[in-house]
């Protein structure tokens, strides 16, 4: 067992860090949340292309770095610690996946484009109130047309190709390669609850689209990004955290650091504690997507509530230890309680995966049952 | 035990609807811009004012009605049932101009009571500082006598409505020399005094609700000091025990309209509604806000009976603002991502509870943060003791 | 309104409470607690008897004080503060009003009984694990003879009669009554989490039985030992949080009191704080079941499950309040604690009552609607 | 990131298997009474020093291996996986004896540590009194020097294995006058020295776990005296220092098997395992405890790159304690009526998740309360300041 990133990973995220320090105040992801116009940071995607993150991990033989999906999680973690206002996750974690999962080999074309930047994806399951649904899905394929409207997407405007969840002839919901550029595509941007992050609601009225998989794509694509996204939140979550504990240590009242003070230290230290659980599940959920583990449905559901959890707590009582300062607008802790609540959402919500994750555990229980007797 | 209106009561309340009634055009609404809303209130406020809905609990020396508090809380039970808002004029009537009857002189008292309660001047309280939320006593405004007057600089915040404020009750230093407590004077102000900056504070949620408000070498006349010089902490205290125990409605949208909206969520098998864990979460969090109201009526029973009410007052916002933030996020999670959407014409409630959601971290911190309400119960209900304060009786000019 | 007890309920308290305070301080319920062999503490018994406690709902005509439900719940609050080792609350909370509410004629004597102290009641409802369900109860009466097995049933060592929920001859459930010293029923006791009280199983072969109420009887008698015990638990739930407020005063740990560490007096707070909740929907409660509201079931429901949450919390923490010594048997604290867990599951857990809160407050906003439109 | 075994860690599983496949019949078990169950393990013992799976981690020198942390969790659970209880020695090995190692005289450690290891003799630690709880400082007992001895005289408590313990290791307070910290000294003490009385503490769960240990003048020699007098605080820390990390399962019942009994756990609308609540609940009660065990592995990993475990191995029991609480009494009401009923032979699981929930408040507070280690994450994890001690410069003897 070495159940920890290697000391070529930690290399890797000093680096990362150390650029995105530089490059990547929390002033760009106020700059995309104030800017009604803008869907993400152009010129902070084209830097973190620039030093090859969307390459990554894609394989060399497609124009990428050929790094492990581990590798991967070092830069998701960084990039959720400063909330990069970038369609990182939509592309790289979800477009490429699914690409070098289940795209034939025009479709893999795609990846080169990926690593040069030139290609940025999205994901377009949601059509209305309620979690993303097998029975309640309206989009549909037609002799390669696809009619149905997505909302919200989140990186619709800035996407140049999704995947979109819609039904083929026979009726079966699986995904589908629709670039986004073109006729019988029409986008709108729609506000949310983190404008840091691009959102949409992408109306297709005939557009072509490809389908790419098997139906059972969309769980493996879901399972994957859980166990990314984990690292972004635990990024957060930590940053979060750790800006309470500055500020705490600073900030007097009655004569004393607020920090010295039960009610703030033991909520920063369940803080502590969270991130710490939210962390070693997000470890389990990277070994078992890279190692090709059986348990990956149900690591990735532990991942994901565990962080989901991890990050509101933070983001909630972060806020909150900064006292009426970090109520306002200028004051930071409300772009992470924001974002909390996007990575929340973006792939469906907490109640969904603990849903997951009982299911998950159920099965598996069974299985071994079976195996014992 | 009884739940219902008494028989007087009932009249009461009779009455209140007829008068609203008779009134209908008059009422004022949540809509309009914050100025027209104002003028709205203002007149509405003169008409009840004329009618003893005013003050209702004030002596009519005051221009109140010399009702009991239950008769207070009947007529605004009654006014919000009709949509009318309790707006720009609370915290003048609540809190400073109880103050100024206690402390000011007759013949202020005759200039500004009168005023206030009919809505054509309005008041808010300059206590915070960016050094003394919590903490109100590290007040750290200067007020250095000057003649018969006195200069104060320094600046304010989370004051409510100082921009449409014509006074305002503002807590000074007057000797640092002295432990924190202890060199505190409070005056009233002219908000139109010049060297008064007023900049509002853009919220989390949007919204502006308050504003900060720099004192730059402002002169008062002593004869607008309340209380006796360096004595003004005790004003404070005095002031903030005015704060009246609200009537009306919880924040948040009603029980009823929480199960309607599960019932429209669809979820994998079913609806929200079905779902065991929101129908658990909803039943405790009912529980919680229908236990803050009913504990309401037992202090206005108290009241009615006589009696003060006491720190215990305090649990009603340290259960509803967190109830509110843990509930508003479950419905909004529970549309999946749909739930991220933060539009009026596209969410649910209007987009009620996004903004809930957005807003109940502000109401867990204003007015006394959760961690506060819990010491005031811990320390004044329970008797538990205090922690040190290693501050208490050092000079505050040597204090961090 | 009037939204608090009258004076003269406030005069009965006291006298109450000097009562108990004299004659059951709670060495009374340890004593039970600690013999294996005691069911409850008769003597204890005989004195509340002698102060004319079960006699005090009872009307006049039937030998009883012909006072209201709002009087006993003084009653029921100081008993819960106490821990009182008595099957109070199944006889007169139970018993009693099932035979004002639907006793016949020569059912109704036996109040006369119960306010002479000479029968005693309780209420066998559950078979087994799970909440007592209609659709699972498997008693029968046939030709008025019982037959089937009750566990546990709270108070039958004790009983002199039982409501026993079990088919009619057309398999519809409902209440019975059932003379406890006949052939064909057997006693055995059982250990419960909460020793200080009794608990048995009691097997019925044949037993004489007959019908008391309409089938909709045992929801009305729920509703209202749900209001009268929420006051048992508020009484308890308030004195377990007085004994840890004041050990928090006298415990000194690193030069101060515990309790003036806000871990301790913050949670201490949150246990106010549960209390008074708990207590103003059990006073709704007590108005309603007085005042015959249609309200009663959701008022019972939403009494009941504060209740429950509130003692839980203050037993528990309370016990964890006083540290090591709260961890043993010597200690008072764990009294609390079982008779916390008992007067959860006695008549229901709080899963099961959350539900039925649901249900009404749903059911209620329907009516309203339609009443609206 | 690796999960699985290295080449090097499947071979010493192999091989540890072996080993336990070839003892089978000298394994321990759960069964039987205290005494002969400590037959066993002793037996047990000796075999595993035998052949270096008594100590594994430690030193050839003192009878252990020179093996790996990981190589000793391992063993742990290929143990643990056949039933072997962790009893009797693990305070001894773990706390005592490297104690002893690090300030007794060679002569003492070669006569001391290796029948601990083997078994043949066993150790307790007596650092609790009953004003010296989560304030360990405050330890009252006092020795007090007589020539070439100290006599020792006061009350310590929580103190397991007492009555079946060879050794104890006990802080004394030697100088009150001198700050709390400042005046204690540590000892090692034969457990059967004239005026040492035990009485065991009768739990609420029911065992008897702990004991009281009343020293009634007591004379040990100065020669037992580990460390300098009045330096016995460091040493104490060193002791508590060497708690190990721990291998093997978590307490409560493992998640297959709880769904198993929820699906076993009739519900108005099918099994307790279809209701949401529950449902919810578990998965939040699975992602902490698995959390647990997985940061165990961080740690674990840690070690085996040569760090030490830090003050963030303590938010094991902080979290495993309290959900153990809340899963069991949510286990244990879902029965309905019926989960009152506590009885081996009657209740779900054998009775053990009633056990759990009236045995979880005491793992609570054991080693370390909630509060305790909170304040230890957020002081030496995240460097938050401490709150004012008024009693830390102040002579023992004057503080209350």
């Amino acid at each position: 067992m070495n159940f920890d990133f290697s000391e070529d990973q930690e290399m890797l995220r000093k680096e990362v860090r150390k650029f995105l320090e530089a490059r990547c105040p929390l002033t760009r992801a106020r700059k995309v949340l104030d800017d009604s116009e803008a869907s993400f940071d152009v010129e902070l995607w084209e830097e973190l292309v620039g030093q090859g993150w969307t390459a990554l991990s894609i394989p060399e033989q497609f124009g990428g770095l050929g790094m492990s999906r581990t590798d991967l999680c070092v830069l998701a973690e960084e990039l959720g610690r400063v909330l990069a206002p970038v369609p990182f996750a939509s592309t790289v974690y979800i477009l490429a996946e699914a690409l070098m999962i289940a795209g034939d080999g025009v479709q893999k074309d795609k990846l080169a484009e990926i690593a040069a930047g030139d290609c940025i994806g999205c994901i377009a399951i949601s059509e209305g109130p309620g979690e993303p649904s097998f029975e309640r899905i309206g989009s549909r394929v037609e002799r390669g047309r696809l009619t149905g409207t997505k909302q919200p997407v989140t990186d619709g405007l800035a996407a140049t190709d999704a995947l979109v969840w819609a039904r083929d002839e026979s009726g079966t919901p699986r995904l589908f390669l629709v670039p986004l550029e073109q006729d019988g595509v029409t986008r709108e941007k729609l506000d949310t609850l983190d404008p840091s992050r691009d959102a949409a609601r992408i109306v297709f009225d005939g557009a072509a689209a490809e389908p790419i998989g098997a139906p059972w794509l969309l769980d493996r694509l879901l399972d994957g990004a859980a166990v990314l996204l984990a690292f972004e939140q635990v990024g957060g979550a930590d940053r979060a955290m750790e800006q309470a504990v500055a500020y705490a240590k600073e900030r007097y009242a009655f004569g004393r650091p607020v920090g010295s003070y039960q009610a703030i230290k033991h909520t920063l230290a369940d803080a502590y504690v969270n991130n710490q659980i939210a962390r070693s599940n997000a470890y389990y959920g990277i070994w078992a997507l890279d190692s090709g583990s059986d348990d990956l449905a149900q690591a990735a559901a532990a991942a994901r509530v565990a962080a989901c959890h991890a990050y509101w707590f933070a983001a909630r009582e972060a806020l909150h230890a900064h006292g009426g300062i970090g109520f306002t607008w200028e004051a930071d802790q409300h772009l992470f309680y924001r974002r909390a609540l996007q990575l929340d959402m973006v792939i469906g919500s907490p109640r969904m995966w603990r849903e997951r994750l009982f299911e998950q555990v159920e099965a598996q229980g069974e299985k071994m049952k079976a195996e014992a007797s | 035990m009884d739940f219902s209106d008494t028989p007087q009561e009932a009249e009461y309340r009779a009455r209140a609807r007829d008068f609203l009634d008779a009134h209908k055009d008059k009422l004022p609404s949540l809509s309009g811009s914050e100025a027209a809303r104002l003028k709205k209130q203002r007149i509405w406020q003169a008409i009840k004012a004329d009618n003893g809905y005013a003050c209702i609990t004030w002596d009519s020396e005051w221009g109140g009605a010399g009702g009991t508090a239950m008769e207070r809380v009947i007529f605004r039970e009654e006014e919000a049932g009709r949509g009318v808002p309790d707006a720009f004029f609370g915290i003048g009537l609540g809190l400073c101009v109880p103050t100024i009857i206690k402390y000011a002189s007759d013949k202020q008292k005759a200039e500004l009571v009168r005023p206030a309660v009919r809505g054509d001047q309005i008041w808010c309280q300059l206590f915070s500082e960016p050094a003394a939320g919590s903490d109100l006593a590290g007040v750290r405004a200067k007020a250095v006598a000057d003649g018969d007057e006195w200069v104060v600089s320094g600046q304010k915040v989370w004051t409510s409505g100082a921009h449409y404020s014509d006074w305002g009750l503002v807590i000074t230093r007057t000797d640092p020399s002295k432990p924190k407590h202890k060199g505190l004077t409070m005056f009233f102000v002219a908000m139109d005094s010049p060297g008064i900056e007023i900049r509002p504070i853009h919220q989390m949620s949007g919204g502006v609700e308050f504003n900060e408000v720099f004192f730059n070498d402002v002169r008062i006349p002593d004869a607008q000091r309340l209380g006796e010089i360096d004595a003004g902490w005790g004003v404070a205290i005095y002031a903030l025990m005015n704060e009246r125990v609200q009537g009306g409605k919880e924040r948040g949208i009603p029980a009823g309209e929480t199960i309607r909206l599960a019932r429209s969520t669809p979820v994998a098998d079913g609806t929200l509604a079905d779902d065991g864990a929101f129908r658990a979460a909803f039943a405790d969090w009912y529980v919680r806000t229908r236990g803050v109201q009913l504990t309401r009526y037992r202090t206005l029973t108290a009241m009615s009976r006589g009696q003060t009410p006491g720190p215990e007052a305090s649990i009603g916002k340290l259960v509803t603002a967190f109830e509110l933030q843990e509930m508003s996020r479950r419905l909004v999670e529970a549309q999946g991502p749909f739930g991220l959407i933060d539009d009026r014409a596209m969410a649910f409630c209007e987009g009620n509870v996004h903004h809930d959601l957005l807003h109940a971290p502000g109401i867990r911190i204003a007015g006394g943060t959760d961690e506060i309400l819990r010491n005031i119960i811990a320390e004044r209900v329970l008797g538990l003791p205090k922690e040190p304060q290693p501050d208490k009786n050092v000079p505050f000019s040597e204090t961090k």
